[in-house]
């Protein structure tokens, strides 16, 4: 691999950039490998790129339908935090964190990791208490996060209106300071290269057609657009299309598609420093380092996947954003577009074995998975070497829908009065 | 005078009707009708922004929305900042200021410009290679410096003060574009009698005769009867012709958003007119009219200011009466560029030469030119432009080779052909198919009930479009009910056929790997970008797109996606349809967050509801608390209290003498029918058939995996009546939820919901003296403990008015809760309070009445319970009938994990130092002096200093809790731990006897 | 925003006087307490979620206020046709006639 | 009982009043109003008792001709239910009380208050916030439906071409009525 450094490009500037190689190649698949990964998005080459660097399994292919990066890994709003509440869900999502602070130095690939806070707004009593019960657990649990009154999320943050008579004004806010966003095609290429430098094959343009069990129920391997491929371990990992790839092995999941919408404005100065999201007003915003503020609020109400949405569900979005940021409603919006999430009953990912030998799944990360991204593949890359869970992703398997043992954030935050 | 550069008689401004306005802080004078950018031409301004990586100087690329260079922030004063307005879009008013972006000190000296001589590091995607060490910097240095230099305008820093509105609109026909296909359609649609809304981005309708100036249509003057023509549409009583107005958005079942422009050209707009107005058009048949626009040519420094689309600069001569240059140069891979050329010379424009990469020019063309004495040069190229802040001069190249020759020209027109705006289409679902022929994207497959006529749809010839379009009108016209009716006689000729051309890179733009040939203007995206980004491995169209960020501008590629697609197709030696073409996503062109907002702002965000008695309440001090929509009253501080002080004297005074209580939010459904025991039997945990009338019941409500939804009491008012209450925040879903089980699974039993929450207001008058209190002003209820026992309900009268009386308690204190209907809530509750006031009671808001019954350890779902606690959890198994055969939940009560050992509960905790009270949502653990991550066994729900009890209190969800009555359990905190003691969740009057008064 | 058919209003009606209600056909068991846990988590988590013809739960919240059942394309998002709560599941014959219909 | 002063109504919109040359907000005058759900059985003896015949067809509402009932409304909200309103001060619970057949009647009187938006841009005011097609084509004068206005649920009635009966809930009628008076700033028919 050629290595990327400020003294590599400055030679390459001298040369025209003529000398730069492919970031990864695009071979044809071999009859056989060790382990198939079903998805180059950024969880999926992960795992690829993981079971290479981490245990030594390098044959390995990841099939993407399309081109890699192009699902959700491409389409979502790169936020990334890990301040939850549940110990499994602190400690999976920590896990990633601490990966993200070292993963351009690991990867040898600026996949822009900014660490700018990401803030989450109280609006009432209830978001208070939320709130502060999230920031004591994550305490004891080691994770960053802390509480601000209005004063001081507004200096945090200058655009945020903090004004009492707003409808519904701001109580204070959890911060945590080492979230923030990275640049989410970087992340996605520069696992890419990472894992084609290890000898894996990345296989764009290919679409799963079926999985293939041998007469014990074993996997043996997956029918393609081109042809039959082999593997004994295949790790499925297709965000929004997880169920059509399970069905395809007879395993039926705990799963329902939605579209998610996302937009960007015209790209501005500097203008908002950090992520803020409120989940009583309901939106979320950062702005990119092009300058665009990047928006986003909840799913639009039924299942699709058709990567669409309606207008209405970004009324909503916007309308929230100019009630917390007034000053954003001269703002254009540039574009908006849709990404289609695989959401589970308590909105906790699987990252698991299946009832099928040789069969992994990790999916139902819902509207936040990116920030997941480098801990859910080096556990999942962990489940499929070893054929055996990580302790981080233990927890989230699919049993736990038959036993009742949810890992339910949302549940947590259940409003009533 | 509006500009040297205005030619006497051309174009269609009224030269007495002068604009003055400011542009970087000097007066310029242009005309009504002009744009910022013909404006600024007039006057010889050509250079109007910086590039957004490389800060070089831009002047306008084309003359309507598609322009991606001539960028500005128009200021109307200091909260009406807009950045990134296009300069050809945003029409000049008097008094108008506008300002250049993305420079500093300024738009001339600019010292980001230094970029433009780095730019051989800033190759696309540099920033993926390097900026990685040391780590810190990324975030200390780098980025910060990268930010800063990106971006464009400035963001506004105030609220806007202007306001926007929307209408829902249905129509027949919706026509978008308003040039001659669109209005041809709209036409035949309309005669049929069908509903017709036409709308067009410009100011005018008439689309590209506003510059194609041989053309005529029916004998007259194209503009002139594109102007004729959208009148006489405009005049019909059902047709709507929206000018200023962009189809941004083409969503499901042809809902296609409009957003029109009310107020951006006014120079003082009436207070009640709206900035813009958002049109959401829901239309049984669209026609996309909506035309082509042309590319550039792309060639070594094709990015100089005065080098512009020849349309652009046909447009700015013959609708502005404004000539782009004195010495201007032609450079074309297509026969449209030769017309804009004829039209300067006649005007009086020199014209150096036409450079033409194509060996055979459109027939006649020659001729004309030859006539014109214009000199062609055929299978040339413009190999590289000079001039610092303006073209100076071009260099022509024989396309075999030979010597360059220096032409000076002052601006340079060119066109390599036109692209078929299909963005709407697309946006509609439709699948685009490469035409290999005309070599370009054309509507292929339709998704929606649409038709594309005229440019958009690759038809070239005038007369075909008209044929077309008419058709088409016609056709959806009678499709959408209206009536047969006879086409609209419209003969057109003298318009140019400008199919052909070229996409991707012409002979200057290399393969020399140091030539910027720009693809991309705003976002410097040159071809040798998109060559690296093959080389590096990015072979699908997306990943091109992403890593050179070409057509990701405000533009959104509309000059440069085909060219970056043909050059990558070059790059990659396949053919442009195997590349793909990128996805064209809603908007068209950016629409403010302000028009989608549009009423939705300020006291319209969301509805603030207040219960009857909420006038009141403010003049008696009360400090508000939101729960869900509802305003509630928090507490009431009395002069120089502060929270704790008024909600320490507002739980004394309710023990010790009685209190008032607003509990108007609760929810409440009508249950009726002969059913309705058995439904309700159903939906709770509780049995419900034994309950009389005139008793009540706390009611505990599960979803079917079994945790606890909701709880709230429950009185039976007839045999066949229930009068159901919810928490607040829970009402619209418990209702949905009843109504779910009640339509989908139990649709045989006789019963139905009824939303009453509102129907009732409800004054809850609790402690030892509310009987007192109320009892002068009720008739025909015997209020006695004996005739009226806890928890029972009443039908009666209060202060004349019917009430429901139930005689409940949230408390712990013997109280009743007074229903009346609400538009009497107020009076009855001044009347009660007339009465309480005098003995000592007061009035008291949520929070005394969250530590009131924290006392008496009920919970408050969502607070003491989440979404994970179950009714055993809770110690609530006193509610669940255990003789019940079925009821919402059962089964998930008995999964596995819901009866394992080890499950929180809820237990009641009292801290060591009575004084302490423990924050909501602290985590308990039994060893403090665990390393992190700690085991934590369970968090504070509730906890209050209580007054009544002397010391604080709180409740917990702990694991294995009921078992650890009287255990020492730490609470960890920042700065200490606190001990604290496992207890009962009952903390006053433990026997209950208060209750009974 | 989608246009939807209301089987009891006899019109179609913009998609926000909906509620999406989730996948249809799903009864709940009548001897529900006697179930296993396995046919517990089919009934309540387990869901078919296809990609193309689903058949799904509206209800018209902001309308009639009643439920029915849609079979919609979770491709195209097109509702191909609804029909009233408690009604079978429509034949493939029927579903294909339908988008034959539509295509018209 | 001691001698007490009958409590007197406050009606959420009081004093209220919006306008301009082409249209009028107004709160309409106070109301009985009953929430009527039932078996066909029911249908006509409810409709007797009512003196209003309850329609059967979407979207529609039927006027009392007898000169007691004269304008009682039944409108039709679903196909089992329907909101009757009398502004005579008539009592609808006891009028329903013994019909025959199978139903449920709730007295909502005080749950709903009514706006009127008359004038020749009533039906565009509305549209400032209602998704449906409130063209006289597709909501004839007499028609009715539960929709949205904004972000609130309303039930509309057309009483004429241009005057709007907008039902809702007390608590949403202040929004109701600030959406109307903002909407009608744009000056459009």
């Amino acid at each position: 691999m050629r290595k990327y450094s400020i003294f590599a490009v400055a030679r390459e500037a001298m040369r025209g950039h003529k000398g730069w190689p492919q970031q990864w190649t695009s071979p044809e698949p071999k009859k056989q490998y060790d382990v198939i990964i079903v998805g180059a998005g950024g969880h999926g080459l992960g795992t690829a790129y993981y079971l290479a660097s981490q245990h030594g399994i390098t044959n390995v292919a990841v099939v993407e339908k399309g081109w890699l990066g192009g699902g959700n890994t491409g389409r979502n709003t790169t936020i990334i935090r890990s301040n939850y509440l549940y110990d499994e869900s602190a400690a999976l999502y920590n896990h990633a964190m601490k990966m993200w602070d070292g993963l351009s130095q690991e990867l040898n690939y600026n996949i822009m990791y900014s660490a700018r806070g990401v803030m989450m707004l109280a609006h009432n009593v209830h978001d208070v208490q939320g709130a502060q019960r999230h920031i004591h657990a994550n305490r004891l649990n080691g994770v960053q996060n802390e509480w601000l009154t209005p004063e001081q999320a507004k200096e945090y943050c200058p655009p945020l209106n903090i004004s009492r008579t707003a409808r519904y004004p701001v109580m204070g806010a959890a911060l945590q300071r080492c979230g923030g966003n990275a640049r989410h095609d970087a992340v996605a290429w520069g696992y890419a290269r990472g894992a084609a430098d290890r000898g894996v094959d990345i296989i764009q343009n290919c679409a799963v057609t079926g999985i293939r069990r041998a007469a014990n129920g074993a996997v043996e391997g997956v029918e393609t657009t081109r042809g039959f491929i082999g593997a004994k371990k295949v790790g499925v990992v297709a965000a929004g299309h997880s169920t059509v790839l399970m069905d395809m092995a007879g395993v039926r999941m705990p799963l329902e598609s939605y579209p998610l919408q996302a937009l960007v404005s015209e790209p501005v100065k500097p203008v908002f420093p950090c992520v803020v999201m409120s989940n009583t007003v309901h939106a979320y915003i950062s702005q990119s380092d092009k300058g665009e503020l990047v928006i986003g609020a909840g799913t639009d109400q039924y299942t699709s996947y058709s990567q669409t949405g309606g207008l209405h569900i970004l009324t909503h979005t916007l309308d929230a954003i100019c009630e917390m940021f007034p000053i954003f409603s001269r703002m254009k919006m540039l574009r908006s577009w849709g990404g289609i999430v695989d959401v589970t009953p308590d909105r906790s990912p699987i990252l698991a074995r299946t009832p099928v030998p040789g069969l992994y799944v990790n999916c139902g990360w819902g509207t936040g998975g990116f920030k997941a991204t480098p801990g859910s593949a080096h556990v999942f890359a962990h489940t499929i070497a070893n054929d055996a869970p990580h302790p981080i992703n233990a927890p989230f398997t699919l049993e736990r829908f038959r036993t009742g043992r949810l890992i339910d954030e949302a549940a947590a935050a259940a409003v009533a009065h | 005078m509006s500009g040297a550069n205005r030619i006497a008689g051309a174009g269609r401004l009224t030269p007495a009707k002068t604009v003055r306005f400011t542009f970087d802080g000097d007066i310029y004078t242009g005309l009504e009708g002009d744009t910022l950018a013909s404006a600024l031409i007039a006057n010889g301004v050509h250079l109007m922004g910086r590039s957004f990586k490389y800060h070089r100087p831009r002047g306008v690329l084309g003359a309507g929305s598609e322009e991606p260079n001539a960028l500005m922030g128009i200021e109307r004063d200091k909260a009406r900042k807009q950045p990134n307005v296009r300069a050809t879009v945003q029409e000049v008013f008097e008094g108008m200021t506008a300002v250049s972006q993305n420079r500093w000190p300024s738009l001339g000296f600019d010292v980001g410009a230094v970029n433009d001589l780095l730019s051989p590091f800033f190759a696309a995607g540099f920033y993926y290679k390097t900026f990685m060490w040391p780590k810190a910097a990324w975030q200390k240095l780098y980025e910060p410096v990268i930010r800063a230099a990106a971006g464009l305008g400035v963001s506004p820093d105030e609220a806007d003060t202007d306001h926007y509105t929307s209408r829902y609109i249905h129509c027949d026909v919706l026509v978008i574009g308003g040039g001659v296909s669109g209005l041809s359609a709209a036409l035949a649609a309309a005669r049929t009698g069908a509903s017709v809304i036409i709308c067009d981005e410009q100011a005018h309708a008439g689309g590209a005769f506003a510059y194609e100036a041989g053309v005529t249509m029916n004998g007259e003057p194209g503009f002139d009867w594109a102007v004729a023509a959208a009148n006489e549409l405009a005049a019909m009583d059902n047709v709507r012709v929206l000018t200023r107005t962009t189809a941004f958005g083409y969503y499901a079942q042809n809902f296609v958003g409009l957003a029109e422009r009310v107020t951006d050209h006014l120079a003082d707009p009436e207070p009640q007119q709206p900035r813009e107005r958002l049109w959401q058009v829901r239309a049984k048949k669209v026609i996309l009219a909506t035309g082509a626009i042309e590319r550039h040519m792309v060639f070594a420094n094709n990015d100089r200011p005065g080098i512009m689309l020849s349309s652009a600069a046909r447009k700015f001569l013959n609708h502005y009466g404004v000539a782009v240059g004195t010495k201007v140069g032609v450079y074309t891979a297509n026969d449209s560029a030769y017309e804009t050329a004829f039209d300067l010379k006649r005007a009086g424009v020199s014209v150096e030469a036409i450079v033409d990469c194509r060996d055979h020019p459109g027939e006649g063309l020659l001729e004309r030119a030859a006539d014109l004495n214009i000199e062609v040069l055929t299978d040339h190229s413009v190999i590289n432009t000079s001039g610092a802040r303006r073209i100076s001069a071009m260099t022509v190249k024989r396309n075999r080779g030979g010597a360059g020759r220096s032409i000076a020209v002052d601006a340079l027109i060119m066109s390599a052909g036109w692209t078929p705006s299909v963005h709407m289409f697309s946006q509609s679902r439709g699948k685009v198919a490469w035409d290999a022929d005309t070599q370009r994207y054309l509507p292929g497959e339709y998704a929606q009930d649409c038709t594309s006529v005229g440019a958009c749809n690759g038809t070239d010839d005038l007369q075909a479009t008209i044929d077309e379009a008419v058709a088409a009108g016609l056709a959806a016209g009678k499709a959408t009910g209206g009536k047969r009716a006879a086409k609209p006689k419209l003969a057109g000729s003298g318009a140019g056929n400008w199919s052909g051309g070229m996409a991707g890179s012409a002979a200057g733009a290399g393969p020399d790997t140091t030539v910027k040939a720009f693809v991309d203007f705003q976002n410097d995206v040159t071809a040798k970008d998109i060559r690296l980004a093959v080389r590096e491995g990015m072979h699908s169209i997306e990943h091109v797109k992403r890593f050179t960020t070409n057509g990701m501008a405000s533009d959104q590629g509309k000059t440069s996606n085909i060219h970056g697609l043909a050059i990558a197709a070059e790059a990659l030696g396949r053919d442009m349809p195997e590349v793909g073409l990128t996805t064209f996503r809603p908007p068209y062109t950016p629409v403010t967050f302000g028009s989608i907002v549009n009423h939705g702002r300020g006291k319209l965000f969301d509805p603030a509801r207040k219960t009857p008695m909420h006038g009141w309440e403010e003049e008696h001090g009360a400090v508000f608390e939101d729960v869900g929509q509802w305003k509630r009253a928090w507490y009431y501080p009395r002069a120089g209290e502060d929270m704790h002080a008024a909600v320490n004297r507002e739980c004394r005074t309710v023990r010790a003498v009685a209190g008032l209580f607003d509990a108007s939010t609760l929810g409440k459904i009508e249950v009726v029918g002969p059913d309705a025991a058995k439904f309700l039997d159903l939906m709770y945990t509780n049995g419900w058939q034994k309950l009389k009338p005139g008793r009540c019941k706390y009611g505990i409500m599960l979803r079917e995996d079994g945790f606890i939804y909701d709880d709230g009491v429950v009185a039976r008012i007839a045999e066949d009546r229930f009068h159901v209450t919810t928490t607040t925040g829970g009402a619209p879903r418990v209702l949905n939820h009843m109504e779910d089980y009640l339509q989908t699974e139990f649709p045989e039993l006789d019963v139905w919901l009824t939303s009453t929450s509102e129907q009732w207001a409800v004054i809850a008058v609790q402690g030892p003296k509310a009987r007192e209190i109320i009892a002068p002003l009720v008739e025909g209820i015997d209020l006695s403990n004996e005739a009226m026992p806890h928890m029972s309900a009443r039908e009666g009268k209060i202060c004349g008015v019917p009430t429901r009386l139930f005689r409940v308690s949230f408390t712990g204190e013997a109280g009743f809760e007074v229903n009346v209907p609400a538009d009497y809530g107020r009076a009855v509750w001044e009347a009660i309070w007339a009465r309480a006031e005098p003995l000592g009671a007061c009035a008291y808001g949520t929070e005394t009445m969250h530590v009131l019954r924290a006392e008496k350890g009920f919970i408050i779902v969502g607070q003491d319970t989440d979404g994970t606690v179950t009714p055993q959890d809770a110690g609530l198994s006193w509610a669940i009938a255990k003789s019940k055969p079925d009821f919402v939940g059962i089964r998930g009560l008995m999964r596995p994990d819901l009866v394992a050992e080890g499950r929180k509960q809820l237990v009641g905790l009292k801290t060591k130092d009575p004084k302490t009270v423990l924050e909501e949502g602290a985590q308990i653990v039994a060893d403090p002096n665990q390393p992190v991550p700690m085991k934590m066994l369970g968090h504070v729900t509730s906890s209050y200093w209580s007054e009544n009890c002397g010391q604080s209190i709180a409740m917990a969800l702990i694991a294995d809790g009921r078992a650890r009555a009287g255990e020492t359990l730490y609470v960890p905190m920042p700065d200490r731990t606190i001990e604290v003691e496992v207890t009962g969740t009952v903390f006053f009057d433990e026997k209950g006897e208060r209750v009974n008064g | 925003m989608l246009l939807i058919y209301c089987p009891y209003c006899k019109e179609e009606r913009p998609e926000i006087e909906f509620r999406h209600a989730g996948e249809a056909h799903i009864a709940r068991p009548t001897d529900i307490k006697a179930i296993s846990d396995e046919d517990f988590e089919g009934f309540f988590f387990i869901r078919s979620n296809p990609k193309g013809i689903a058949f799904e739960r509206w209800r018209h919240v902001h309308g009639c206020g009643r439920f029915f059942n849609a079979v919609r394309d979770t491709v195209s998002d097109k509702i191909i046709m609804t029909y009233e709560a408690g009604k079978p599941r429509p034949s493939d014959e029927e579903i294909q006639a339908r988008l034959k219909e539509l295509a018209l | 009982m001691a001698d007490i002063q009958a409590a007197s109504p406050q009606y959420p919109l009081d004093g209220m009043v919006a306008g301009s040359a082409l249209v009028q907000i107004t709160p309409a005058a106070p109301a009985s109003r009953l929430a009527l759900r039932a078996r066909p059985d029911a249908i006509a003896p409810l409709s007797k008792a009512l003196a209003v015949k309850l329609p059967q067809e979407p979207k529609t509402s039927a006027q009392g001709t007898a000169a007691k009932t004269k304008g009682r409304r039944a409108l039709w909200l679903g196909p089992d239910e329907w909101l009757v309103i009398d502004e005579s001060g008539a009592d609808l619970m006891a009028a329903c009380q013994g019909a025959g057949g199978t139903f449920s009647a709730v007295d909502v009187s005080n749950r709903n208050t009514a706006i009127i938006v008359s004038g020749p841009a009533a039906e565009a005011v509305i549209s400032a916030g209602c998704p449906q097609d409130l063209s006289l084509k597709a909501f004839a004068v007499g028609a009715c439906a539960r929709t949205l206005l904004g972000k609130t649920e309303v039930v509309l009635l057309r009483e004429e071409a241009d005057v709007f009966r907008v039902e809702c809930w007390r608590s949403f009628s202040a929004y109701a009525f600030a959406f109307l008076a903002e909407a009608l700033r744009d000056p459009m028919v």
